[in-house]
């Protein structure tokens, strides 16, 4: 699909903004035009959506897509760092956007005020090169997964909780996807207590920062072994230590990855029947 | 034999909050199942369905063997080696 | 200095704001009247400055000082993210300050549009609880190191270049000071050409974050095994690898925070001529 | 005896651009004095004062064994085992 688009040039502005990163042996002006020319999604522009966007955008990804259904609260700055205190009650994608249109004008900023859902998924995601999850409860992340994977999209998937941070790669050469790793979710009898289980604002941040970071080198086309697929990293806040972890590979025998997929339509998939109420928001910590 | 076993995501709150204790399993223990059930006898400190399903760990959990995926490795059925390390992740969906 | 000070409490419209991170055990209502009653000093407002002023304001730090004497230039942008274009050409304190107060009104900004210099830098740091480097120059870090041993502030040092990332703290708990690490600059013969290595955003992003991190946590008395003194990581963001080293305790022989040391004054300490040409920016990447 | 041997923090363009060689050490270059000298003296590509300085490395390089300080294992004088990782890394400036 990237062969298909007509590739833009650079800008002589454009050199001149990034010329500290186009220095670089592993950016050049090859690399930065593949950033350009990039169309990167962007799904929730909360905790880790907005610092990846703010990165995102810096780097000169050339379209960057955003998709949230909700607004900005008060209670969202503690680490939403892209909004501001004046655009409260915004769509988060509108505020957002207002942002990154002050930071970085050779961005163009689509976005989706809206959830993602099973229906709206397909056409949302389809025009897209590359996914990012930013999403916060686990019924997205199984969405995000299986539209990612029925239209086999590299997906970056991170996480954030208290004081602990999760990031890998999912469907990207040969490695698992979500489903591979979590084919059932938690059962609904595990999660009595749905209250936010809260969150320190700058381990989104490191998370965030790391999705982007995942997102440019698949862009910049870095290889395989360097791309963190089969692989996911665990970070402990508290004691600031990373743990990188092999994981197995894509399993043939997956709904949705699987050699014989009988997953191959989000809209026909009761997400809701399938989390129950395990999938709200921050479930996992109550168990 | 003696294992380090750690547990985070959230599942130390259900082990008196530690994120590692020290495991000293019988000789006749040697699978990660009988880890499993060893744990859920010794240390589990609130509902069992918080951390096992049947003979395993419930879904949403992620076992590692010094910091490899234990789908690599037999899952259950893994010969656990004096001095393993051995991780219980429950895996984060917040952001 | 801190326990001296007058207390202040949280107000309402603060316990909702906070709301998502006071009910972590690890902060509550206590740590977030830490964090208020902080005054955490960030020198240099660029690559690792920019993330980590978001953050510590998001987290709450009442009193928040920024040092920097540079103005923003669109060359910054690709990854100084707390600048907008329209700002560029302004100090970059008075720019980070300018959004900080959009971003949270409880944070009291306070802003020295100057580079730290060995005459002003025991006036402009002896104020504030702890230090963090965001500065991009030999010289600016040993400056910063000296004035923060000689009045006994913790400091959070973060550096990057291209795709790498290095931080710890020094001078704290018993952890060696930078000069304990490096008695002696790289020697002037050594860096003949000084021209810029370059450096990816994103990469000063989630150095800054951990950075910012941690002054956090020292701010809430986290035990001294949890931070990160006498432990340095090295982050390579190619293959996405995080390294944590072990490092030497401090030398009760060196020159600033030794038993009986010599450098006692920044202003007495000649580091044009300690450092000569090495000390410029990015000067390390031309070995 | 076999070590490997990482660099970083830029030193890697003194070495082909390498972040990590194999070395196979004469059993008689036993300290981490020895490795640099065998370093400098078959591996090194660039000017050799951008590595060593004397018989030591330039100032402004952090030496690890195992992810440890050397400053905590006698620096030059610490003997190298077999299989161990020594890591030189240039320190970073900027921001
Ligand atoms: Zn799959
Ligand atoms: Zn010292």
């Amino acid at each position: 699909m990237v062969e298909q688009r007509e590739q833009k040039d650079l800008s002589n502005d454009e050199y001149m903004r990034y010329s500290r990163q186009l220095i670089m042996g592993q950016i050049g002006i090859e690399g930065q035009r593949k950033l350009k020319n990039a169309r990167v999604l962007v799904v929730g522009a909360g905790g880790l959506g907005s610092p990846a966007s703010f990165y995102l955008s810096g780097a000169g990804i050339g379209t960057l897509g955003l998709v949230d259904g909700d607004v900005v609260d008060e209670s969202n700055l503690h680490r939403q760092i892209i909004h501001t205190e004046s655009r409260v009650g915004m769509n988060k994608t509108v505020s957002a956007k207002q942002q990154i249109n002050m930071f970085n004008r050779h961005v163009d900023v689509v976005t989706y005020q809206t959830h993602l859902t099973p229906e709206n998924a397909r056409e949302i995601v389809q025009d897209w090169d590359i996914v990012m999850d930013g999403s916060d409860n686990a019924k997205a992340r199984y969405l995000i997964n299986d539209i990612c994977m029925i239209l086999k999209k590299p997906l970056v998937s991170g996480s954030a909780l208290q004081m602990e941070g999760q990031i890998t790669v999912y469907g990207y050469n040969g490695g698992p996807c979500y489903r591979c790793m979590f084919p059932k979710p938690p059962p609904a009898h595990t999660v009595t207590n749905c209250a936010d289980g809260g969150v320190l604002g700058v381990v989104p941040g490191i998370i965030g920062n790391l999705e982007a970071l995942e997102v440019i080198k698949i862009v910049l086309g870095f290889s395989d072994e360097q791309i963190l697929t089969k692989r996911m990293i665990f970070f402990d806040a508290a004691s600031m230590r990373f743990r990188n972890v092999k994981l197995r590979e894509r399993n043939p025998r997956c709904e949705v990855c699987g050699d014989e997929p009988t997953l191959t339509e989000t809209s026909t998939f009761d997400y809701d029947d399938f989390c129950q109420t395990n999938c709200n928001k921050y479930a996992l910590i109550q168990i | 034999m003696k294992v380090l076993v750690e547990f985070s995501g959230g599942l130390e709150l259900m082990f008196e909050g530690k994120k590692h204790i020290d495991v000293d399993l019988p000789e006749t223990h040697t699978t990660l199942e009988n880890l499993v059930d060893f744990l859920k006898k010794h240390n589990l400190k609130d509902k069992e369905e918080m951390f096992v399903q049947g003979s395993s760990v419930r879904p949403g959990i992620i076992v590692l063997v010094n910091d490899t995926d234990w789908e690599l490795l037999d899952t259950l059925h893994y010969k656990i080696q004096e001095r393993d390390q051995i991780a219980f992740i429950s895996t984060l969906h917040g952001g």
